[in-house]
């Protein structure tokens, strides 16, 4: 029997907030367990609002921050234990991220090949000039552009679009197994939205690669996962096969959230006067907090 | 105070017209002379009472049609031709002194912006807001302003409390939700909605529209609404206007369009919205929006038009009505449409806003 | 209020770090020079002969004492913070045998008063012009008095001062040169006093003024032309505010707030200034007394006003971090 | 950069007129070098001549000639704020990456001895310096000194710049993409930092410029050395105004407040390029 892909074994994240005096606890991130099989790749979605955790969850998957309690293995081998540059490395040769902003995704002064030349010199063995603009090439191949397209330009030259494709594209130059994919689709449009999204079942189907889908959207979610958890202040409300939990939610948030989704088919102006009872609830919730520190 | 007639305009039952609205981004930075044809040649008009959408993706000139008609025009934004017209003034919007405009504020044109964020002065009070924006258009006195402020607020079922807390004290939703009281206050007959609920989550966007259409439907004021959410377009729009890269391509009632998207490219908006219980593939639209300051000749659609056609390279479509209440700017879409004859004829007189 | 309890609680700690940090480095420079600072007042003063050896040996006596007679290093680092805390800073070698903390006593209240009545006039008037400047960005006025304001700002303390002094007392001779007030005048509350006290504070106060303001007036200007684009200006330009209510309550008010820190940033800065200003004026303030103790090797007597500018400009500014919240609504929450 | 340099010049007022009263400076500091006098040699020419011909900014009451002397006061006194702003950009750039990057317990400490450099007032502690180290305190122990306390204000500066650069997404991408953290730092942040140092090297010049002056008239410095303000301290040890050599004055005045106007339209300029925002509005006004 082999490890799964990945463990989360009872992870919680503390921030705390002031200095010497009064610290306050906020947990981001609280006793969160659930594991993604290798036998097969798969898209695997955290779907929560602002504030859930969803994307500190997503760092500490990526190793970017550390859990204050609670284990990652990835393909077995603990996360916590990564500490040379070398281990580092062989880490990110396998989970490559892909972020929220196409256009902050790249530094504005520098041309957009250099990433991917940089990570095709890190993590591939490619070295010479040709090897790496072939290896470039591969994987812009894999998102529908080539290297032609993206060779010495700068973001600003290129559409959110393009530069979302180029992000993936980088991310898939090392040849990752699993890629996690935070807010991928909140900044771009609606036409683009879907070939983002089309894009993830690709690798999941063609490429084999397992996809961490992070995002507020329970339509797309629908739309591309296999399965998914619902996180609410930290916690995981509800997790299970994506059809199943998005067709009939169980817990009382899901609900919620499901009966929020707007649907795109027009029943007439006025569908959405005095509809939902959580309106009237939240309405009269209590209207003085914090800013909301974000997840 | 200056009071203006009311019902002035050419057609009684439309509260705003525009005709042929172009306005133009004019920048020159280091020697680069760029002209940005932001929006170019919009002709529409919003009922009296219905919440008229205008929907398209980023940079298609929507934003910058609600500055034009919201006379929020600063350098380097100019509108370089065409008319706005309000049923509540005499005449055109930028022929009126300024001091003028900027009475019908509040009074009979109101907003609710996007980014609740930001909106309110972060270091007043909400009330004193309320003062600011409404007291002079009320005609009451101190107590009695105060009084109908608190009664407002009740109608749309808000906790009085909230005057006195600052805007940072409040969450998002609920600091959208004193937007919309602070619109409403006034009763006015316009509200621009702009991206009003973009930044919230979903649970609170669904309460935020409800609450914006129904106080729009109980207050009889007409309403455009801006945003790039297509599904929220199918929920709270009576009609809506589809816009690509500074041209309005489709407009008609938001269930026609809806069910009988007539341009190719509002068909492809429609088809690639995914549904909860739908999981049948989608495809995506290839390409993207143009380049502004270098737009193509034609058809600004036709680069990326599956149904292109020799005439759409050199033509610019007319927006044609095709249905009843259904216009649409294509000449794959029917015969009927024709070429606009504005391209460059006609004097483009510039309207130059004194600040 | 809990939270602004744990605000001020950080601000008292940074302040005994700046007072901490200032008297300690005081202390390593009259300590880890190669030169017996003791000795060499000593010298200087037996120098001019006017002296009779018990009278130097006093001298010797007390100044040693007053630097810190100890086994070693840390032991006099006590003794001086021990002499601190009680402000003994043993008798002026100059003015012998006056306490220093007597002549500083006598002298800081010029200073405040010069200080105050500058700082916040210039504090005041650069930063509602340079709020008008950056809101009415087009006026012709606002732009050629912005042109003044950054010719102005570059140029040092001394020489504004020079100027003034060339310009007021020789060439136009309508303000007093120099004095705190008329020479041969009684100090007392009386009305005539208090007149030539106004009268002879107006160049010095003007000079610091005229330095002041450039940087005020700036990095207002700059604050309000990002202002004037944020979304609350925006929304309550398009919502008819009246203009005079716009200006003040939206773009200024939220302008003003950074500037407040910022003034607590100044005010070492302009302690510096109000040295040369009163060098310039003879003016009878503090800073004056430390040329005058300089030239006059008082080794005790600069050693007790810098310990005392130290105190007293971390006093400052510790007094506007701590007023600074009840100002800005928004601190409350966090920091 | 020669690309930026050019745009500068042309397209920004600000820049070439702080452009072109540097060169004259600095034109007037290397002629020192061609100087037919020894800078502390005094009693060498007429005394007290207004400005003429022969001598174009007259003589002194020490039988100097004006003119020579301050090209040795002007390049003593750019050397000085040279170094100054070097040693003590040097230790800001350091302290703000470091605080800025690390972050945490590191950035808390520093930032807290950070602010108090800010706070405390440096003018009597120079004083105190001078009064304590006398002929000891030459030109460049002051330099060292000025540089160590006056790197403060713009290592906050700098940290900040650091804080959000290292939230920004494509710093991520970079460490994804194999890049180590000081190639991180050097290659995709150091090109927004590097404008602001460059910004802050000129103010900070001015800073410890105007300090220097204000010292040396006081006759706080070492005053053999000639800078700017030893030449005022020494007209005024003369009594030059009562005597009406005025331009003993008036020339070091002229010549200071010209190079403070320079570095600071220089400062200003480099501001704007930096800052998108005055861009934008420039876009505006033309």
């Amino acid at each position: 029997m082999t490890a799964p892909l990945l463990h989360l074994d009872s992870l919680t994240k503390l921030y705390k907030r002031g200095g010497l005096f009064g610290r306050e606890e906020f947990r981001a991130v609280d006793n969160v367990s659930f594991h993604i099989h290798d036998k097969e790749p798969q898209v695997f979605t955290i779907i929560g609002e602002s504030g859930s955790g969803k994307t500190t969850l997503a760092r500490m998957v990526l190793n970017m921050i550390r859990p204050t309690t609670g284990t990652i293995f990835f393909k077995g081998q603990d996360l916590a234990s990564i500490r040379s540059g070398g281990a580092r490395r062989r880490f990110m040769k396998e989970v490559q991220p892909i972020f929220q902003n196409p256009f902050e995704a790249f530094n504005p002064l520098k041309r957009v090949d250099r990433y991917l030349y940089m990570t095709a010199k890190n993590f591939t063995d490619a070295h010479s000039p040709a090897q790496l603009d072939a290896a470039a090439d591969a994987a812009l191949n894999k998102v529908g552009l080539s290297i032609g397209e993206v060779r010495g330009r700068f973001p600003h030259e290129l559409s959110g679009g393009q530069l979302q494709r180029v992000a993936i594209a980088r991310a898939l130059i090392p040849g990752p197994s699993m890629i996690v994919a935070d807010e991928p689709v909140s900044m771009v449009d609606a036409s683009l939205r879907m070939s983002i999204v089309n894009l993830f079942r690709t690798l999941r189907d063609d490429l084999k690669v397992s996809i961490i889908y992070i995002t507020h959207d329970l339509a797309t979610a629908y739309y591309v996962s296999d399965r998914i958890i619902i996180m609410r202040k930290g916690e995981v409300v509800e997790s299970g096969l994506a059809r199943v939990v998005l067709e009939n939610p169980q817990h009382e948030y899901s609900r919620l959230l499901k009966s929020a989704v707007l649907s795109p088919d027009p029943r007439g102006q006025g569908v959405l006067i005095g509809d939902s009872a959580a309106s009237q609830q939240a309405r009269a919730s209590p209207h003085r907090q914090t800013i909301n520190s974000q997840s | 105070m200056a009071q203006i007639p009311a019902s002035s305009v050419q057609n009684n039952s439309h509260v705003l017209e525009t005709h042929d609205l172009r306005a133009y981004y004019r920048m020159r930075y280091f020697g680069i002379d760029r002209e940005v044809r932001a929006v170019d040649g919009v002709s529409m008009h919003v009922r009296k009472n219905e919440v008229y959408g205008v929907a398209g993706e980023s940079s298609c000139g929507k934003t910058t049609f609600i500055k034009a008609i919201a006379a929020a025009i600063r350098p380097p934004l100019e509108i370089v031709a065409g008319h706005v017209n309000y049923s509540f003034i005499k005449g055109d919007l930028y022929a009126m002194p300024a001091a003028e405009r900027s009475a019908i504020r509040w009074r009979h044109l109101s907003y609710i912006l996007q980014g609740s964020m930001n909106v309110l002065n972060p270091v007043r009070r909400i009330h004193k807001t309320f003062e600011d924006f409404a007291f002079r258009h009320m005609n009451l006195g101190r107590a009695e302003f105060d009084q109908a402020v608190k009664h407002h607020l009740e109608r749309l079922r808000l906790p009085a409390e909230i005057l006195r807390a600052y805007p940072h004290e409040l969450s998002g939703g609920m600091r959208q939700r004193v937007c919309i009281a602070l619109a409403t206050l006034c009763k006015p007959e316009f509200i621009i909605a702009d991206e009003p609920t973009t930044a919230l989550d979903v649970v609170v966007q669904k309460d935020v529209l409800a609450m914006i259409r129904e106080t729009q439907s109980e207050f009889g004021s007409s309403m455009i609404f801006v945003t790039h959410d297509l599904t929220v377009h199918a929920n709270v729009t009576d009609r809506l206007g589809i816009m690509y890269a500074g041209r309005l391509v489709e407009e008609g009632r938001t269930a026609d369009v809806f069910a009988n998207p007539m341009h190719p490219y509002t068909a492809h908006l429609i088809a690639s919205l995914p549904k909860i219980g739908d999981t049948q593939s989608r495809n995506a639209l290839s390409g993207s929006p143009p380049n502004l300051a270098d737009a193509p000749k034609g058809c600004r659609f036709h680069p990326r038009c599956p149904l292109a056609m020799e005439i759409c390279r050199h033509e610019n479509p007319a927006l044609t009505t095709l249905a009843e209440d259904h216009r649409v700017a294509c000449f794959a879409a029917s015969t009927k449409v024709q070429p606009a004859n504005d391209e460059g004829s006609g004097e483009a007189k510039t309207l130059e806003m004194a600040r | 209020m809990r939270s602004y309890v744990i605000y001020v609680g950080k601000r008292v700690l940074q302040f005994a770090l700046v007072v901490f940090v200032g008297i300690s480095i005081t202390f390593l420079i009259t300590h880890l020079t190669p030169i017996d600072p003791v000795e060499h007042s000593v010298a200087q003063v037996s120098a001019f002969g006017f002296s009779s050896p018990e009278s130097i040996e006093l001298l010797r006596q007390s100044l040693r004492e007053l630097y810190g007679v100890g086994d070693n290093l840390w032991e006099e680092y006590l003794i001086f913070w021990q002499r601190l805390a009680v402000l003994d800073f043993g008798p002026s070698l100059s003015a012998f045998p006056t306490p220093v903390s007597e002549l500083i006593g006598r002298a800081i209240p010029w200073t405040i008063g010069l200080l105050t009545v500058s700082t916040i006039l210039s504090w005041f008037i650069g930063n509602v012009i340079g709020g008008l400047a950056g809101y009415y960005n087009r006026n012709r006025i606002l732009r050629i008095i912005g042109m003044i304001m950054m010719g102005l700002h570059p140029v040092p303390y001394y020489i504004i001062a020079f100027v003034l002094l060339i310009v007021f007392t020789f060439m136009l001779p309508i303000l007093p040169s120099s004095g705190g007030y008329e020479m041969n005048m009684n100090p007392g509350w009386t009305l005539r006093f208090f007149g030539s006290v106004l009268l002879h504070s107006i160049l010095p106060a003007f000079s610091l003024i005229l330095v002041g303001v450039g940087s005020w007036f700036m990095g207002m200007r700059a604050l309000v032309s990002n202002i004037v684009t944020d979304d609350y200006v925006t929304y309550a330009s398009l919502a008819g505010v009246p203009e005079r209510r716009l200006v003040t309550s939206y773009v200024m008010r939220n302008a003003f707030l950074p500037q407040i820190t910022g003034l607590a940033m100044s005010i070492g800065a302009i302690f510096n200034g109000a040295v040369i200003t009163e060098q310039v004026f003879g003016y009878p303030g503090i800073g004056r007394l430390l040329v005058e103790a300089v030239h006059a090797a008082d080794y005790s007597l600069v050693l007790g006003i810098t310990s005392i500018a130290i105190i007293a400009v971390s006093a400052a500014v510790f007094i506007i971090d701590i007023i600074y919240p009840l100002i800005d609504p928004r601190v409350q929450v966090s920091q | 950069m020669i690309a930026v340099f050019r745009d500068l010049f042309r397209y920004n007022g600000e820049f070439a007129i702080g452009f072109m009263i540097m060169v004259i400076i600095l034109g007037i500091a290397v002629a020192s070098f061609f100087s037919p006098y020894e800078p502390i040699d005094s009693y060498l020419v007429a005394l007290d001549a207004p400005p003429s011909t022969e001598y174009v900014f007259g003589t002194n009451s020490r039988g100097q000639d004006i003119f020579w002397q301050l090209t040795f006061a002007i390049r003593n006194t750019l050397a000085f704020g040279f170094i100054v702003a070097l040693i003590s950009r040097i230790l800001s750039l350091a302290i703000g990456l470091v605080s800025g990057y690390v972050g945490g317990a590191v950035d808390r400490i520093l930032m807290s001895i950070n602010d108090t450099f800010i706070v405390i007032p440096l003018f009597p502690l120079l004083v105190l310096l001078y009064f304590v180290l006398r002929d000891d305190m030459t030109w460049f122990v002051l330099a060292l000194v000025m540089a160590g306390l006056g790197w403060a204000y713009d290592a906050r500066l700098i940290r900040s710049v650091m804080i959000s650069l290292r939230t920004r997404e494509f710093t991520n991408t970079s460490v994804f993409s194999g890049m180590s953290m000081p190639r991180i730092v050097t290659q995709e942040h150091l090109p927004y930092v590097l404008p602001i140092v460059f910004s802050t090297f000129m103010n900070n010049m001015n800073w410890s410029i105007g300090l220097e002056v204000t010292l040396a008239v006081l006759g706080f410095t070492d005053v053999d050395t000639p800078t700017i303000g030893g030449m005022i301290f020494w007209a005024n040890q003369h009594s030059a105004m009562v005597s009406g050599i005025w331009w003993w004055y008036f020339f070091p005045t002229l010549f200071v407040t010209l190079t403070f106007i320079g570095l600071f339209l220089l400062s200003i300029s480099m501001n704007e390029y930096i800052d998108p925002r005055s861009r934008l509005d420039r876009m505006g006004n033309s």
